[in-house]
């Protein structure tokens, strides 16, 4: 164990900065703190990082990666939402690509993986159903073989970005008999394919991220099936298990720190800055303490990579549960510090916040909510 | 002190929850809320029903009713949500014409907001108020125009005049030199800007260049503060009735919705925590009781760091118990259509109202300095 | 509905303030926040109370009480806490004597109710055991009637002040064959009955007030059983319903509001006093206000006073889930205050504080745990 | 950075979690807090096994290790809630004599720190500094006599010298005019008064009139500072094994206890609170790799408001988690003879330590007005 800076790393993030400073684009530069970037600018960007030799910031070499390091991931994230930059579309990036590189066959590989370096191939999850939530296993969505085609009849429900997805990887359940977990298998399908409906959600930031997708006798080659059939639940929890350090979403919950020093400084009662006043400076400093830890969690969680042992995989969950709600307690703390501003729908100042607040309240609940992720570290930390 | 309601108070609150469930489901709701205004029709039933002037003395039109007879309609009005200007006319801007002492004034404006027929509201929160009514910088010159920014003007979509809050003299934060003002709705220099708030209700915000006004007599700044203090304890009653019913739809929630082959509120973990949600409430609630007690009872003076307290306390609630109760509901719980999001919305506009936790936390630690300080020397 | 102050409620507080000052002798005045008195000390005060006429204050005039009203019991115990008069026999007053009121014979109440009221009889609680804690219906001491005798066997435990008490009311298994709460009975012992051991358990705060008590071959005359045999579930119920009120300890939480303001004036950070920085004297407002709302959610609590329904039960349950983790909160907060002191066994300052810390750990589990509480509400107010 | 615990580290770590197994178990301890007094033999073994010189450097007799090696060693004291002065004397008082600069002094002692046959403690801790270095009322006048009293000395309990901090110029917190000074026990006009803690262990107050001492070289703060930032590290640490332990045995007593005819680890709601509970102790423990690498790699200037952080947030974690714990244990937790119990005092006490939460956060608060306020400029 020891804590000495690693100087390689410093230098990577150099490299980083300088790649940043000469290659974004400044119309691609987004004020938005977390949400998900325009499609064009997600495309242009991913371009200009394919062009790079950064298409695929998290995979090994071997699968076309740039084969860095966890660290060197995270340092890249950070930077990246420090100055702004389009996100990565996340559901091929860190998802489905750690899923195709394992699970897919060379076929399979080369049919999606170009694309998702083009940027020209846009994914979306097609887990969750009506019946279905923190039960994931118990969904309903059927995939029954004809010929050479699954005929999908379902819905799903909570599909995030479904609207803007060019294609979209869902769990079926193609034996009927098999028990629970047993009968569910991963399939890749074509958005386009006629009987596909998508129905918006809004959600109460007043936005369109969520969707209802619904499969009506949905004709999809049996080619586009990863894995065995069956083999669904396996790959399901191998995506789950490199989602925790995701959703911790660090570089976020750094932009709500560096917002809320903005904030202070710039806010005043009558001539007052906040930061001047102990009452607020002590919440932001706690944030900042509370965040170092974190920071530290993630940094911990993320150099467990690839290890599927129970200690690894419950500290994901608890990362997940220690994160989730620091996000939360943040965001109300940046709606409450906007002032009268906070109760607007177009607010003067932090536009942006009081979204990304309401926005936050699903941190909770999906991934796996935090009552399951509960059950999971009681389960593998003690056996109850 | 007596916590049952009197036969009156009963009626009054059973014709409030009548009028919510009949009149006000939460689709109708959310009808209003997309055609961007609240309703006429409503707000001439509450005139008519006499919610409007149940406590207004009886001499100016009113019922003579009590703060508690505000509560009980806001509690009501919060477990449905309402989106009518209640507490920014009915409550602030009434209770401050009333506290203003401006017996000519009130001739001329109580009937008509007694009965419906004209809407006050008032204009008292600027950026860099936070909360703090002596934090004025819209100013006043010596012909009584003003000339400035307000924000946050509850009610002030469609009012026929507004009662602004002006410096005639001294720095932005002096308690001193601020004035109370008339100004009437389509005034020269006056621009009101509808900006809508995050829980579908819609406010302004008024944009003052040298507008003629006419001021008010009595000192302004005594009466705001009166006027605050029922507002104060309205919008925690309402909260009071908004967390109320977060938990009843949340409990509700938990009876049918499955998952692993039973019913979610066959949880433990589940149960227990609508438990505590329910505890934090029953809290709250107490907390409501011991804000118009000493509303009632107490000095001006001795009240602030009790409201304070409460506002505090009550927003803190709400936002905790609301949010949780979306979390009992998982994914449904974020969406648009759901009724129980929106809770959490007026939880969070709350916080906004009237100075957000951490100044009221800071009046009354201000205070308490005060008190030991004093008794020290 | 109102909030108008009670004249004659004030008249009243003036009354027994009038008392304390000419009727508390100086020597009985306890320094301590919230400890049981001296036994002599509670016996000479019942005696100074009695002559008064106030022997019994919280009992109904047709049982030898005041015939105070809940709010003039509230007030009562409130002043007397204020000027640091000694306690009462909490079991007899407040416990075991409304069971006796409802439940007894003439002769039962004839042989013990004259004795509570001169202090000469003090009681102790035996209804946990080890196996039964939060399953307190789970019990296993046996008494089995022979001839005009129980014999009682068995073991309690957590038995509070058993090792100064004269009598015992305990809950024993009168019928093995019975279903769990069905089986049994309420019985009043002496607790000089030969086969009765007493055991201390030193508690966290390294005193004794906690103590195990065996029953081997104890010999208990028929006439001593409270109610009919197999009632004794019922009157348990009974009693505990009427214990929510106490356990909030509001008069205890005030006083541990009024030792913060002391403490924040007399103690400093180098010259300045705790209390002029808005760190500490934040944190004490809040506690201020808090307490505030539990004291109205007392004065709700008791206006229920005698309603078996549940909602009244059920705010009982609430109002001891949020007093109880009050009390916790602000005891670790006042130790806090302390500085270097908080550590130390024998501190300059706040002594008995660090105790009172320690001891308020059981008060989230004594009386029904807070888990047991959290059950009880949900199943009142919801049905779960 | 590397989380994985190197060959030697491991075995550092190993070998003293088999003592605290096979020679400090909970009967053992219980004895030695009976006693009132620490064991000469444990000193021993601790000396024979390096642990006493494992962070100091090589020239100076000890083995060169890091603060790393001494947060593994009080990390696995904090699971066995060890009495020895470790943190006392062979952290704060070893890192004291090492930043003081005072070779002479270091020549003089150090051989006897690291070989156990000596003990230094530390006295700079009074009534008023709770927890502020630069308060200091006691005084030095010119031919270094001092005067005045010091609290919660920790290993000050047969210690052979005193490390002690007293004021030769300024007011009682002025960051100046601060000295350090070597006190030998049995000075004249020293009284060395145990004063035992809450969780088992001893310390002393020191009362001097007018006692010789002699000034040790360099800057008295800065190097009080220095050691004061490695022992919040051990303290940390040790509060890091404390918490990790508490809750292994209460998940064993769910795993037994019975009650509803069930064990009590089926019920959901303890399920969910143990998996919350050990995710605020892993968050605790990340804070104090956080700590660990900031006493590694940053400027002093830069790293108190870390350390302070990670002081608040840790002992706030050790409380909450270990007060839970007795919760989980019932009635059998609230007694002496249960070992939880133990984990919570040690948790209490060490909020008094080094300075409380409150403290620590305004620390971080003022850091964070500095850090805005230069920018700003």
């Amino acid at each position: 164990m020891d804590f000495q800076p690693d100087p390689t790393l410093e230098a990577f993030r150099e490299t980083v900065r300088a790649f940043l400073r000469d290659n974004l684009p400044d119309d691609l530069v987004q004020q938005t703190i977390a949400m998900v970037s325009p499609r064009d600018a997600i495309i242009q960007w991913q371009r200009i990082l394919t062009a790079q030799g950064w298409g695929a910031p998290y995979w090994a070499k071997e699968h076309g990666g740039t084969g860095w390091t966890v660290e060197q991931q995270l340092v890249f994230d950070e930077e990246c939402a420090r100055v702004g930059a389009p996100t990565l579309e996340g559901f091929a990036h860190k998802l489905l690509g750690p899923v195709l590189n394992q699970f897919a066959t060379p076929e399979q590989w080369e049919t999606h993986v170009p694309l998702i370096m083009k940027g020209e191939r846009h994914w979306c999850q097609g887990f969750s159903e009506p019946g279905s939530g923190s039960d994931l296993a118990s969904l309903r969505t059927r995939a029954e073989l004809r010929g050479d085609r699954y005929v999908v009849n379902g819905q799903k429900i909570w599909t995030s970005l479904a609207h803007r997805a060019d294609w979209i990887f869902l769990l079926a359940r193609t034996n009927a008999d098999a028990k629970k977990q047993a009968g569910i298998s991963f399939l890749l399908i074509d958005m386009k394919t006629p009987g596909i409906t998508v129905r918006p959600i809004i959600s109460i930031d007043g936005a369109h991220h969520l969707n209802e997708v619904f499969f009506d006798e949905v004709e999809v080659p049996a080619g586009n099936l990863i894995g065995e059939e069956g083999a669904g639940w396996g790959i399901t929890k191998f995506l789950l298990n490199n989602e925790h350090a995701t959703t911790a979403d660090l570089p976020v919950l750094k932009a709500y720190l560096a917002r809320m020093k903005t904030l202070a400084s710039s806010l005043k009662i009558g001539n007052t800055p906040l930061v001047e006043r102990a009452d607020f400076a002590v919440q932001i400093a706690r944030f900042e303490a509370e965040l170092r830890a974190v920071a530290m969690m993630v940094q911990r969680s993320a150099a467990f990579h690839g290890d599927q042992g129970h200690y690894a995989h419950a500290l994901g969950s608890m990362l997940k549960l220690r994160a989730t709600d620091l996000q939360q307690r943040m965001t109300v703390f940046l709606v409450e510090m906007l002032g009268d501003d906070g109760a607007l729908v177009a607010p003067d100042e932090g536009k942006g916040l009081t979204s990304e607040m309401f926005f936050r309240r699903a941190a909770t609940i999906y991934g796996g909510s935090n009552e399951v992720q509960r059950g999971i570290v009681a389960k593998l930390m003690f056996g109850f | 002190m007596d916590f049952t309601l009197t036969a009156e108070q009963q009626m009054l609150s059973d014709s409030v929850a009548r009028f919510i469930q009949n009149e006000y489901d939460f689709e109708t709701r959310t009808r209003l809320v997309a055609a961007g205004d609240d309703d006429a029709a409503n707000w001439r039933t509450f005139a008519e029903n006499g919610w409007l002037a149940v406590s207004s003395p009886e001499e100016l039109g009113g019922f003579g009713g009590s703060p508690i007879e505000t509560a009980i309609i806001s509690e009501q009005f919060g477990r449905g949500l309402v989106i009518e200007p209640w507490l920014g006319c009915a409550v602030l801007a009434t209770q401050l014409l009333l506290a203003s002492g401006d017996t000519a004034a009130q001739a001329e404006w109580m009937p008509g907001l007694c009965d419906g027929s004209r809407r006050l509201a008032v204009a008292w929160s600027e950026k860099e108020a936070r909360g703090v009514p002596h934090v004025v910088a819209v100013r006043a010159d010596g012909d009584a125009r003003l000339t400035g920014r307000k924000t946050l003007v509850l009610g002030g979509v469609g009012a026929d005049a507004y009662l602004v809050t002006a410096r005639v003299d001294g720095e932005i934060d002096a308690r001193g030199g601020i004035g109370l003002f008339l100004v009437k709705a389509g005034a020269q220099g006056l621009q009101v800007t509808p900006t809508p708030l995050q829980d579908g209700s819609a406010v302004a915000a008024l944009t003052l260049d040298a507008v003629a006004a006419r001021r008010l007599a009595g000192d302004g700044l005594a009466a705001l503060e009166q006027a605050l203090a029922h507002a104060v304890c309205a919008l925690c009653a309402e909260l009071v009735g908004g967390m109320e019913r977060a938990i009843e739809i949340s409990a509700d929630y938990l009876r049918t919705r499955q998952q692993f082959g039973v019913t979610i509120g066959s949880f433990q973990s589940l149960q227990h925590r609508i438990a505590d949600m329910s505890a934090e409430m029953e809290l709250a609630r107490s907390m409501l009781f011991a804000a118009l007690a000493s509303l009632e009872n107490d000095d001006p003076a001795d009240r602030g760091p009790v409201l304070s307290g409460a506002k505090a306390l009550i927003v803190s609630a709400a936002r905790s118990i609301c949010g949780q109760a979306i979390q009992l509901h998982g994914g449904i719980g974020m969406t648009e259509e759901c009724a129980i999001g929106h809770y959490f919305k007026r939880a969070i506009v709350a916080d906004a109202l009237f100075g957000g936790r951490t100044l009221h936390d800071a009046i009354c630690a201000e205070a308490l300095q005060a008190e030991l300080t004093q008794a020290a020397a």
